[in-house]
């Protein structure tokens, strides 16, 4: 933005929501329920999104850089039902995935700490990652609750064994030492189809199912729903109304609901929405 | 004492001088480099898009299509070449031809070489103002790459820095704008004032197969094709991206 | 006015005598020590080129340790320089006039440490390279940074500090370098000749002087308070349980006091011993920096409990755990050595016998530091490893690489510091004359000369307004 | 890589664009090349880069959009329907098909990484003779020479093994060998279960029969991880989402070591191995009290269910005699159900029998005709999913070592990997006179053959074959080359081709087709009239023929009209379970070698991103470990990251210590895939091979080898080494690496609720 441009909309800058008439807020739901932490979503990313695999050395230096995650924890969390499985040495309920990656948040605690504004919230809500903007601070991950960005400590692309290299995705940027990263909700995708919808002459809106994300497309039980919140009619924003989700709140009243949000006590207002995994207590 | 004091103002200058000249070199290495590229024989765009008046888009066909708007393939070439024996001896041609019957692709030096962070969309860019906005093809090509009926080889003759994609690009986005209309007035009603078609045909065209070709696309039909917009959409319709990730990513 | 122990018949001939003999040619041991410590700066200098071609991960940084010892490093330092800021600026505006002998190392002692912490986030960015974007200027990208981070204010911050503080050692240094000129020969007559401006020591050039150095020093004091509140901020302004903490600015401030004051008695000790300057820096004045570091202490400490107080009784799930974490975790003992070393060993100087002791006090200063090191480490490590996403809570300590590059950054203090003090007059001649002139003052001596230039002063100053 | 379209041959294939998938690509720039470098740390930079246009591309590929080619997907025997996104020539993405009726436009982590497998920097590009003990490159006409000399003539002794292999593949594999006069084809595919189809095959006439998880109001899966690699776990992954859709199914899972499915049921129940049967035995006898569910089944093999003993069932298996009612009750109050029977069941002596009686529960409780579903009577037996056992395996390596083969010939199977100690396999692999591999990568068998024909991958080749577990009966799959040679025309073959030039020298019929390409694309032509809605022309000028070709390729598979199925004859067979294995004092432990999503049996191991793809519930990634129970952990006084030496009565092997409770306290599970000695940079040298330390046992009734049968001695042999869990660190907080400690990220609640409040939504 130009100064004289700046200064002309000063008041703009300080509005409430700045992005109040966009029509498009992007937004996902996973369903745990339905995920079965089969990792598909995990490959599917690293495939789309030219994220390098940095082998056992790095991964256990904490180099590793997947932007999709699948946390697998035990135990409930407190205050859960136990569902009766406290007498035994098993996990007799399975384990508990989380699939985890950048939560899109809409106060996002990331964005306002970089220095050279490389994360940003773009109109359609993301909060984007400008890599070659990015000069490396670090400020954005430490700030992370989710703790879901993911730094190039070293260049891990720098030579790929030919012909590996010929599956990189043209449509984004292979990225060098020293800039973070992290899940975009594959904004390239995002990009083409508003541009194929700009195309057709209706700037801005997107149908519904006209685009997904990589890890939305592999899942093979469909417990990730990817969309626009702001069109009612979308899967994804169906979800959260039936789930009496909200964005803006950092507590969510719903009680008999299985919607809820990592951390958004936090008030971090995520775009991720999660439901509650479910056992059957009879069994 | 005297001369101590100009001893610490003449110091002053020369550091002065030498920062300024820190600034000003790297300045002189990032300048663009706008001289001609070494091509594997020169491609006369003068006598193409000049003396012929072959549309841009007939060569360059991604650019309605794709992203890229792409070097035609050597069997474009030849499509018409084989049909002029004229200048079938010329050594440019005969080159042509080697290529052709070798099977081999043409070794072009790229002109227009953005940063690989950059992603510049030909088609939107081209939709936008030839199909919607019913500017005619060289202007709007020529917008970023010069005046190329001009030239014998393609050369870049526009800075294509972020700064000056963004001169164009604040222009045309702000709330500002909404709600009166400057970019349409600005770039829409001159085209859509006139209910002829917008391209003059002076000299055989090649056949472009798309609709709304401004060839045959009246100003009309591009006022009822934006009427059919959402009103909410239609305020939004001239306005130009203006976020980072429209063009990195 | 009290005695500091400072002998009333100094003569200001002997003043010049003592201190110039400090800038004569070094012993061999300066030498050896400056070896030293340019031996650790060209290692660190290696780590850094190592690091630079291969990638921060060297260092062991990793996700969730995205930041370690170079940003501890770089608050350890910022703090160390808050001392010369104190000792000059609010001292000087308080008229503690002890602070005279001891305040011209102070001051350098800052000004090197900015220098040194600003080495830091260049060590510590992704992309050196690319640095300057932090700063607004107009490119061709048409783009600005952004001015709602902590890092920008930092830039800021920073850049005027160092500036400002090399200005107030510069000015303060004026009538002191005209001195040296006179004294000097060779390369040092032309280097003061340049550098005092044309110092005369006319009652003009006094005023000028004077009002000059009282508004920097006006100006400087906000602006150190500020600077760490600012650093403060990169941690306050995150969410981080263990960063997120309202007191974290004072708290700061206090702790740069601190490990400066701290810094401020090692190196008066040293520098006491080594230029043998006992008729300066005397025992009484090293009484009143231990009280005053004492104080700070005492401070420091207050603010470093009431932010467990506010954690503990936060019932905060996130900031529970990662108090308790602190310490019971793996980071646990750099907590305990800290508190061992910051809140109890600053005890010490509660005794007078300790005060006067300059070996105890030395050794104390360095505890001190150490222990200020440690939290600046204890502040950015644990709270990375106890965050909120249990998945990713990780222990990673700092690697080789980190480790050379902050003894290099000692190293390089270390080495500027030495430089200095052989170059530049490390007590500041023309105040401590300044105090034995008001000493002398009771004992009547030259008194009628001294209230003669005052006069002139006075004339002048009317003539030129 | 140019998008340099010249070859003639190359633009006159019918490569069709995939009908209904959109999408606008682009690129960075226009090279041919994609445009993939390192961003650049200069803003304004001005580098002399080449711009390759194309030559004479076909008419739908341009620079900067994306083609979307339909094939199949050959990473394991389930065969799901892929589309491949291409661009300027490169194959970028592998996604599931959406109109497949496998896979449904999902896929699983293995087919994403087909890439790598395709991309391979360890690829074969040359073909390789063994000259003077080393393998040396030559040029293809040498390799060709000594091929057609070994291969080109009639040879009984001859013996052939492949990997799963179906449709035309198998058929001219079978053509050859039929010319070649040998009747010594082996398919060795180490997973699918292949005790579990006799059993299947026994009971309901249909080895792989339909079964209907959304029907399923309850699932109990012995041993059946069919979320991970039973059978065709994409596709049981969509079944699985439907079956948790309100009214939610249970899933109750009953094995020794926790699997991908385990992690997800209702009630994963710890069982000691080899007692699968038992439980199911007991099951059935509870039921049989019930004259409901003993009717179901002939009244002698009911009779024999009388004297089960309940109390010796729980005490052998470990499961309370509470949770067996428990489970009575559940199996009668849910209807329809379905009962699983997996490899972890099946893997032993008496494995067909534990089948047996876990088939039995199904007959009993009804399910059979309404979550088990016949198969039609295949019209091209031919073309059916060959996927072969251990039985065929040991066959092939004890032919080898009696002498009764003297020419060996491998494709898509790595016997001298998966091979135990006990079998010999490099002693007789070695004895053959004359060893040929058809290979992508230097794998154990490759190494130790005297010639290596590099082969196409799968996204290089024509080909047909037919899934593992087709939904749909009669699901012919196609399979196109996306794009060129990764290594250019000339470095590889398909293995169609080879064969069909080898058929060809023996069987004159075979000369009619000049590739294999033709051959297969004149297979499904002639198929045209057996088809389900066979495509038909699309484009006005097209011929019929064009038509069909186009509308085939562009689908991926095509559906072959099939008789009607007639409903199933189930026919009970009793079981015959041995007493519960006495205790050995020197093997305490069961060794439970368990598969995962991800390398498979080890195929996957050189595919990078299948390495650093965490495993689901240990979160290891690059590495072997063994899984031991907390208990066991500490009576043997271990902690994460020790190494341990496991040793059988076959072999030993180290590996590190994962404290991890999903495994039955008597048994300790090593993950298959890794401790490869060849197979590239990223799989040589990582891990330990399990298989290699089995003991010779095996099933009664089938002749496979007893997988899971093997018992094994535990003993620390050094402190904590350096192992890399979850994917980024190995350095953890005490707790970290399991507990959600008290913070919401995963929460839990009934299904009651959930079906309430899905109700209400």
């Amino acid at each position: 933005m130009s100064l004289s441009r700046m200064l002309e909309n000063w008041s703009d800058l300080n509005k409430q929501d700045y992005y109040e008439d966009e029509p498009i807020m992007w937004g996902m739901s996973i369903d745990l329920n339905k995920c079965t932490g089969c990792g598909s979503c995990v490959t599917a990313c690293y495939a789309e999104n030219n994220i390098p695999t940095v082998g056992k050395e790095k991964c256990g230096s904490g180099h590793s850089m997947h932007w999709l995650r699948i946390e697998r924890y035990w135990d409930e969390p407190e205050g859960e039902a136990d569902l009766d499985i406290k007498e035994s040495e098993y996990p007799e309920r399975g384990a508990h995935f989380a699939p985890m990656m950048c939560q899109q948040c809409n106060h996002a605690p990331c964005e306002p700490v970089c220095p050279v504004a490389a994360t940003y919230h773009t109109p359609d809500g993301l909060n984007a990652q400008v890599y070659n903007r990015c000069i490396g601070s670090r400020y954005c991950g430490t700030n992370c609750p989710y703790k879901v960005r993911y730094f190039n400590f070293f260049d891990f692309q720098e030579d790929i064994p030919h012909p590996l290299e010929m599956l990189l995705n043209p449509d984004l940027t292979v990225r060098s030492k020293g800039v973070m990263e992290k899940c975009t909700f594959c904004v390239q995708r995002l990009r083409s189809a508003k541009d194929a919808a700009a195309d057709e002459g209706v700037r801005g809106h997107v149908a519904d199912g006209a685009v997904q994300t990589a890890c939305q497309q592999s899942c093979p039980t469909e417990a990730i729903v990817f969309g626009n919140l702001k069109d009612d009619k979308s899967k994804v924003s169906e979800s959260w109304q039936s789930h009496n989700v909200e964005l803006d709140r950092h507590e969510q009243f719903n009680e008999d609901e299985r919607g809820y949000r990592i951390f958004e006590e936090l008030n971090v207002e995520p775009s991720v929405m999660y439901l509650d995994r479910v056992r059957n207590t009879e069994a | 004492m005297r001369r101590v004091k100009t001893s610490w103002a003449l110091n002053f200058g020369k550091l002065l001088f030498l920062l300024a000249l820190g600034f000003v070199l790297p300045l002189g290495a990032w300048a663009d480099d706008v001289s001609n590229q070494e091509q594997p024989f020169d491609f006369p765009h003068a006598r193409h898009a000049g003396k012929f008046k072959i549309n841009c888009m007939y060569c360059h066909s991604g650019a309605r299509r794709s992203k890229v708007a792409g070097i035609p393939p050597v069997a474009k070439c030849i499509g018409c070449h084989s049909n002029i024996p004229s200048v079938r001896e010329t050594p440019r041609i005969k080159k042509l031809f080697t290529y052709w019957e070798n099977k081999e692709p043409i070794p072009w030096r790229k002109v227009h070489d953005l940063p690989d962070f950059v992603e510049f969309n030909h088609k939107r860019h081209v939709q936008r103002f030839i199909f919607k906005d019913g500017r005619s093809t060289q202007q709007t090509c020529g917008m970023c790459h010069g005046d190329v009926k001009t030239f014998s080889v393609g050369r870049k003759v526009k800075p294509l820095t972020m700064g000056w994609c963004l001169s164009c690009h604040e222009q045309f986005q702000g709330d500002s704008d909404i709600g009166l209309p400057t970019p349409a007035k600005r770039w829409m009603i001159p085209a859509a004032a006139t209910d002829k078609p917008l391209v003059e045909m002076k000299h055989p065209q090649p056949a472009v197969m798309d609709a709304e070709h401004p060839a045959t696309m009246k100003a009309s039909e591009i006022k009822k094709m934006s009427n059919q917009l959402p009103k909410a959409l239609k305020e939004k319709f001239v306005r130009a991206p203006h976020d980072c990730w429209q063009c990195h990513k | 006015m009290s005695d500091y122990s400072m002998k009333n018949d100094i003569e200001w001939a002997k003043i010049n005598e003592d201190v110039l003999a400090s800038l004569e040619s070094p012993r061999k041991a300066f030498w050896v020590v400056l070896g030293v410590c340019f031996a650790l700066v060209l290692a660190g200098a290696a780590a850094e080129i190592y690091q630079y071609n291969n990638g921060l991960g060297v260092a062991l940084m990793n996700n969730p340790h995205y930041w370690q010892t170079y940003i501890s490093n770089f608050v350890f330092w910022i703090g160390m320089s808050h001392s010369g800021t104190l000792l000059s600026a609010i001292l000087l505006l308080t008229h503690a006039d002890w602070r005279k002998p001891i305040y011209r190392f102070a001051e350098a002692m800052t000004f090197f440490s900015i220098l040194t912490a600003a080495i830091f986030p260049i060590i510590h960015i992704g992309r050196v390279w690319d640095m300057y974007w932090i700063l607004p200027y107009p490119d061709q990208r048409a783009i600005w940074p952004n001015f709602r981070s902590p890092l920008l204010w930092d830039a800021f911050a920073i850049t005027t500090y160092a500036t400002s503080s090399a200005l107030f050692l510069y000015i303060g240094m004026i009538p002191d370098l005209a001195i040296c000129r006179d004294k000097a020969k060779g390369w040092r007559k032309k280097l003061y000749t340049t550098l005092s401006l044309g110092w005369m020591g006319r009652a003009t050039e006094w005023i000028a002087f004077r009002r000059t150095y009282v508004l920097l020093a006006c100006f400087l004091v906000p602006l150190a308070v500020s600077v760490h509140s600012i650093v403060a901020s990169d941690f306050a302004m995150s969410i981080m349980p263990g960063w997120h903490v309202t007191s974290f600015p004072p708290y700061f401030v206090a702790g740069a006091l601190y490990s400066g004051c701290a810094a401020i008695i090692t190196l008066f000790v040293l520098l006491r011993y080594v230029f043998k300057f006992e008729a300066y820096m005397t025992t009484e004045i090293m009484d009143k920096t231990a009280r005053l570091t004492f104080a700070i202490a005492m401070a420091w400490n207050f603010l470093n409990l009431s932010e467990y107080a506010s954690i503990w009784y936060s019932h905060d799930m996130f900031e529970h755990e990662m108090l308790i974490d602190k310490f019971t975790g793996p980071y646990a003992g750099v907590v305990w050595s800290m508190l061992f070393c910051a809140t109890v060993v600053p005890f010490a100087m509660a005794f007078k016998k300790v005060r006067h002791n300059m070996w105890a006090m030395f050794w104390v200063s360095l505890f001190i530091q150490l222990g200020m090191w440690l939290e600046r480490f204890q502040i950015v490590s644990p709270p990375l490893a106890s965050n909120h996403e249990p998945w990713t809570q990780s222990v990673v300590w700092p690697g080789l690489i980190q480790l050379t590059i902050t003894a290099a950054s000692f190293g390089w203090f270390t080495m500027l510091f030495l430089i200095f003090c052989k170059v530049f007059p490390s007590v500041s001649m023309y105040e401590v004359k300044e105090m034995v002139y008001h000493r002398n003052k009771h004992g009547q001596k030259k008194l009628q000369n001294i209230d003669k230039i005052k006069d002139d002063m006075i004339k002048t100053e009317e003539g030129l307004s | 890589m140019s998008q340099n379209n010249s070859n003639n041959e190359w633009s006159r294939r019918a490569f069709i664009k995939a009908m209904g998938l959109t999408g606008a690509g682009g690129a960075l720039v226009l090279s041919g090349c994609g445009d993939t470098d390192i961003i650049n740390a200069v803003d304004i930079e001005v580098r002399k880069e080449l711009v390759l246009p194309s030559v004479d591309p076909a008419d739908f590929v341009r620079p900067g959009l994306e083609v979307y080619y339909a094939s199949t997907c050959r990473q394991c025997p389930a065969n799901c329907d892929i589309h491949v996104r291409t661009r300027e020539g490169r194959a970028l993405k592998i996604e599931g098909n959406p109109t497949s009726s496998i896979n449904s436009g999902r896929l699983c982590a293995m087919g994403q990484a087909g890439l790598q497998a395709h991309y391979n920097p360890d690829r074969i590009t040359k073909p390789m003779i063994r000259k003077g003990g080393k393998l040396v490159e030559v040029t293809w006409a040498e390799a060709e020479t000594m091929l057609k000399k070994h291969l080109g003539k009639k040879n009984s002794k001859l013996a052939w093994l492949t990997g799963a292999t179906s449709g035309h593949q198998a058929v001219i594999t079978k053509a050859y060998l039929d010319a070649a006069g040998s009747k010594n084809q082996f398919v060795f595919d180490t997973l699918p279960p292949a005790v579990g189809f006799a059993a299947n095959e026994k009971m309901f006439g249909h080895a792989v029969p339909k079964l209907d998880f959304e029907k399923a109001k309850l699932i109990v899966s012995f041993g059946a991880d069919f979320l991970g690699t039973w059978m065709s776990p994409v596709h049981f992954g969509t079944q699985y989402g439907k079956f948790r859709n309100a009214p939610r199914g249970t899933l109750v899972q009953i094995e020794p070591k926790m699997t991908l499915t385990g992690s997800n049921a209702d009630r994963w129940i710890a069982i000691r191995p080899g007692t699968e049967g038992h439980l199911a035995l007991a099951l059935a006898s509870l039921l049989a009290t019930d004259s409901k569910y003993a009717g179901n089944i002939s009244a002698d093999v009911a009779a024999s269910l009388k004297d089960v003993d309940i109390d010796g069932v729980s005490k052998a298996t470990d499961v309370s005699i509470e949770r067996i009612h428990k489970l009575r009750d559940m199996l009668v109050s849910h209807s329809p159900s379905l009962i699983l029977s997996g490899n972890s069941a099946e893997g032993f002596e008496h494995g067909s029998q534990a089948a047996n009686a876990i088939l039995l529960l199904n007959m009993m409780l009804g399910n059979v005709g309404e979550t088990i579903l016949p198969r039609s009577k295949p019209a091209f037996p031919d073309l059916q999913p060959q996927l072969g056992g251990w039985a065929e395996m040991k066959a092939f390596i004890d032919g080898l070592a009696d002498g009764s083969f003297d020419t060996a010939v491998v494709y898509g199977s790595n016997p001298l990997y998966q091979a135990p100690n006990f079998m010999e396999a490099e002693k007789a692999f070695a004895k053959a006179k004359v060893r040929i591999a058809f290979s992508m990568y230097p794998d154990e068998t490759t190494m130790a053959s005297d010639l290596v024909l590099p082969v196409h991958s799968y996204l290089e080749e024509w080909n047909t074959s037919m899934p593992a577990y087709p939904v749909e009966d009669g699901h012919l799959s196609i399979q196109q080359p996306v794009m060129h040679p990764v290594f250019g025309e000339g470095s590889t073959y398909g293995y169609g081709n080879i064969m069909l030039g080898l058929v060809s020298e023996l069987d004159a019929t075979f000369k009619n087709w000049e590739s294999y390409e033709a051959y297969v694309l004149d297979a499904l032509a002639t198929m045209k009239p057996a088809l389900l809605n066979p495509p038909k022309e699309t484009v006005t000028g097209q011929t019929p023929e064009e038509g069909f070709q186009q509308g085939i390729l562009a689908a991926g598979f095509v559906t072959i009209k099939e008789a009607k199925a007639s409903a199933i004859a189930a026919k009970a067979v009793a079981v015959d379970l041995p007493k519960a294995a006495k205790e050995d004092a020197k093997y305490a432990y069961h060794l439970v070698p368990s598969a995962r999503m991800g390398l498979y049996d080890g195929r996957h191991a050189n595919l990078p991103w299948l390495q650093e793809l965490p495993d689901q519930l240990a979160s290891v990634v690059w590495d072997s470990w063994v899984e031991i129970h907390p208990k066991t952990a500490t009576k043997l006084g271990l902690i994460i990251g020790d190494v341990v030496s496991i040793t059988s009565a076959a072999g030993s092997l180290n590996a590190k210590v994962v404290v991890f409770p999903g495994i039955h306290e008597g048994s300790v599970s090593i993950p298959l895939g890794q401790g490869h000695t060849e197979y590239g940079r990223y799989a040589k040298g990582v891990g330990v091979n399990p298989f290699k330390i089995l003991t010779p046992q095996f099933d009664k009734d089938t002749g496979e080898l007893a997988t899971h049968a093997t018992k094994v001695s535990v003993v620390k042999v050094a402190n904590r080494g350096k192992l890399v869990t979850r994917a980024h660190g190995d350095l953890v907080l005490e707790s970290a690496a399991t507990s959600q400690k008290g913070r919401e990220i995963v929460r839990t609640v009934s299904s009651e609720e959930f079906d309430r409040n899905e109700k209400e939504g």
